[in-house]
């Protein structure tokens, strides 16, 4: 499906993955999560093939797939508290100074079922926060966001590049993110 | 021993040449759906040889 | 000997040596079948016990052992095809299957007609044949596994994992369908070990037969596997004289 | 920044695992539920006779115990597998053979753990005399624990398949059958009154040998489920 693509990343970076459908975004965000296994070609990060050390990667990965990976019987706290717990130890107070920087403290105790799904991508993002990841990999992550959530969303990548972070992110409309030019990947 | 004799076969006829012939029939079967299996994905590929020509 | 076996597992060179090779196994497979089947329904002796109806013997116990050959070939195609991510092992285990499943079915039905005379009906829970039901089974799930995948990729990686839980859990099924058997009947059928020369080697061609017949049929349906894995087009387009 | 040990991990995907499961309480009760209707299908078709019904209760309980835990087999990974959760699971960091133990073992407690907890009432029904109920519990305590571990294989392949839980009973069900033959074995011997250790142990035998194998090809299969 995707032909001689070459990409690569530095900190502080962040990489704006466009095209128009079908072209493969999500192919080549999956490929990089080493969630698909490349035909031909490797994935290094920080030098090294991403299939020797998997478990390195993983923990300085985080994905936003198209799916949120919420749980709908599950509250946003509990969904957080599971969700990034399997990955590293947090406190309840993280969790909620998080959901209230996402502005969707009030939602703490409401199954992620009866969200709005604007709601849901912010508590998807909350995730990716908390994570603490150096890599952010985000496919669509404006998807459903009111005008104050893209706002919202482009500053929290901007903040994460400029503190040494850098992200991939698939999206079809131009991104603006306050202090830094996204380089642009086209795909055709 | 006669011809007879031998498709008699002790009174086990009606067991041994089934089973016989259906042994052969599945073996004859094996080759012939092996050799369509070919001339059907050597044909898929033509086809779609041709449309990729068509294309560009 | 790696950079050689590289060249013939690159699908030209692969389609090409497989028609090559297909009829050096198919004739021979032919004239071993056909001295086989005369050797075991002409020259051998019949059985002193079991008569003329012995001579089932010499489609059943070849079908049978290629049931379990062909499952365990498939199986170490597919465990090299997930190790070293090789199409062409992942091809091999997906024609070796029908294959398989065919000899199995014939065991299953000569075992079948076999048992009608010796014990009077068509059907006994024997372990032998017990087993290779349980196999049949085994094969059926495989190709329908196979079947409902689209994803060529996925559906080569998702059976071969199959087959090789599917191995391992082989013996354990033999073993424990040979001890439930065990507990509820005697000993059944009778001991190709007693035989003599005369009434053995019509059971030994045909199984060489077999082995080369599906030597034969696994290459033709590598090159069919091999047409349907291939996107490079140049030699296709030449290999089908467009 | 502390990355969560192997223990407080998968402890916290069982934890969250039973609580989505008691939220949606039918998914719970309808295995058992179904144990006991085909366990009562039983007399009706063949007689109400104590003698008759000794004689098959011990294929009749285990054969309704596989079939009732296969039932909810198909949803061992396929929520996590629609919403994305196992994406996420699978990049974890954690070691995917480890969570798919704790997920297998999950199912376990909410599917196999209360067929044989009502296994008992079960085999009462059928006659089977009071000091087989140990054996009934035991073998059954083992079995279901096979097919979870065996059948999470099954359910990581048949993720995302077309007619996928047909699929999955045709794949589990020839792989479960010696879990069958000894379990049922040795039901029926404690029924005749018998020593059943012989078939329990074998039982015991295959139970770790799924346990320990049945992991690792579970998370290939997710892996390859997940392209």
């Amino acid at each position: 499906m995707l032909k001689g693509v070459d990409l690569d990343a530095s900190p502080g970076e962040v990489v704006h993955v466009a095209g128009p459908n079908g072209t493969g975004k999500t192919t080549l965000l999956r490929v990089l999560a080493g969630l698909l296994p490349a035909e031909g070609g490797e994935v290094y990060w920080r030098g090294r093939s991403i299939r020797r050390d998997r478990d390195e990667y993983n923990a300085e990965l985080a994905y936003l797939g198209h799916e949120n990976a919420l749980k709908g019987d599950l509250t946003a706290f509990e969904n957080l508290h599971y969700g990034v717990g399997v990955r590293r130890d947090l406190s309840g107070t993280e969790i909620e100074s998080t959901l209230d920087h996402l502005g969707i403290l009030r939602c703490r105790d409401l199954p992620a079922r009866v969200l709005s799904a604007g709601q849901r991508r912010r508590l998807a993002m909350s995730r990716i926060l908390l994570l603490g990841a150096t890599l952010w990999i985000l496919d669509e992550p404006f998807t459903n966001l009111d005008v104050a959530g893209v706002g919202l969303f482009s500053t929290l990548i901007g903040d994460h590049a400029a503190a040494g972070g850098m992200a991939l992110l698939a999206a079809h409309q131009g991104l603006d993110i306050p202090g830094i030019q996204p380089r642009l990947a086209e795909l055709d | 021993m006669s011809l007879a004799d031998f498709f008699y076969m002790g009174g086990y006829a009606a067991y041994l040449w089934p089973a016989f012939g259906l042994v052969v029939l599945v073996l004859v079967y094996n080759v012939w759906s092996a050799r369509r299996a070919l001339a059907e994905a050597r044909r898929a590929a033509a086809r779609r040889l041709q449309m990729e020509e068509t294309r560009s | 000997m790696w950079k050689w076996f590289h060249m013939l597992a690159s699908p030209p060179h692969f389609y090409r040596i497989a028609g090559l090779t297909i009829p050096w196994f198919g004739w021979p497979a032919l004239v071993l079948i056909l001295v086989g089947l005369y050797g075991g329904l002409v020259l051998a002796p019949a059985d002193y016990q079991q008569g003329d109806g012995f001579r089932i013997f010499y489609v059943h116990v070849p079908s049978a052992i290629m049931s379990m050959m062909v499952y365990g070939i498939m199986a170490t195609a597919a465990a090299i095809g997930l190790i070293w991510r090789m199409k062409l092992a992942h091809a091999v285990a997906a024609a070796s299957a029908p294959i398989g499943a065919w000899f199995t079915f014939c065991a299953l039905a000569t075992g079948s007609l076999w048992g009608k005379p010796m014990w009077g009906t068509w059907w006994e829970w024997d372990a032998r044949l017990t087993s290779e039901l349980i196999l049949l089974f085994l094969y059926l799930g495989y190709i329908a596994l196979r079947s409902s995948i689209e994803d060529p990729q996925r559906a080569d990686r998702a059976s071969a994992v199959l087959a090789l839980v599917g191995v391992i859990n082989l013996p354990i099924i033999h073993y424990s369908v040979v001890w439930w058997n065990s507990l509820h009947q005697g000993s059944t059928m009778f001991n190709p070990g007693a035989m003599s020369i005369e009434m053995k080697w019509p059971a030994l061609s045909m199984l060489f037969g077999f082995m080369l017949y599906y030597g034969a049929v696994l290459f033709v349906r590598l090159r069919a596997e091999v047409i349907r894995r291939e996107r490079n087009a140049a030699w296709l387009r030449q290999e089908l004289a467009l | 920044m502390q990355t969560t040990g192997l223990l407080k991990a998968g402890g916290l995907l069982y934890s969250r695992d039973l609580r989505l499961a008691f939220r949606r309480w039918e998914q719970v009760t309808q295995p058992v539920v179904f144990f006991l209707m085909v366990t009562t299908l039983f007399p009706l078709a063949l007689s109400p006779e104590q003698a008759q019904l000794r004689q098959v209760a011990a294929g009749v309980v285990w054969v309704a115990a596989l079939l009732s835990a296969l039932l909810a087999l198909e949803f061992m990974f396929r929520s996590d597998y629609e919403d994305g959760t196992l994406e996420q699971l699978v990049l974890s960091g954690q070691p995917l053979w480890w969570l798919a133990l704790v997920k297998a073992f999950a199912h376990w407690t909410v599917s196999g753990l209360p067929l044989v907890v009502t296994s008992p009432l079960v085999a009462a029904s059928l006659a089977v005399p009071t000091g087989a109920m140990m054996t009934v519990v035991a073998s059954l305590l083992l079995g279901t624990g096979i097919l979870s571990f065996l059948g999470a294989v099954g359910a990581g392949l048949t993720l995302g398949v077309r007619r996928g839980s047909v699929l999955l009973s045709l794949l589990v069900l020839p792989l479960t059958m010696p879990a069958l033959i000894f379990g049922a074995r040795a039901v029926d011997m404690a029924i005749m009154g018998d020593e059943p250790a012989g078939p329990l142990y074998l039982l015991g035998a295959l139970f770790i040998l799924s346990l320990t194998l049945g992991p690792f090809a579970t998370s290939a299969a997710l892996k390859v489920s997940m392209e």
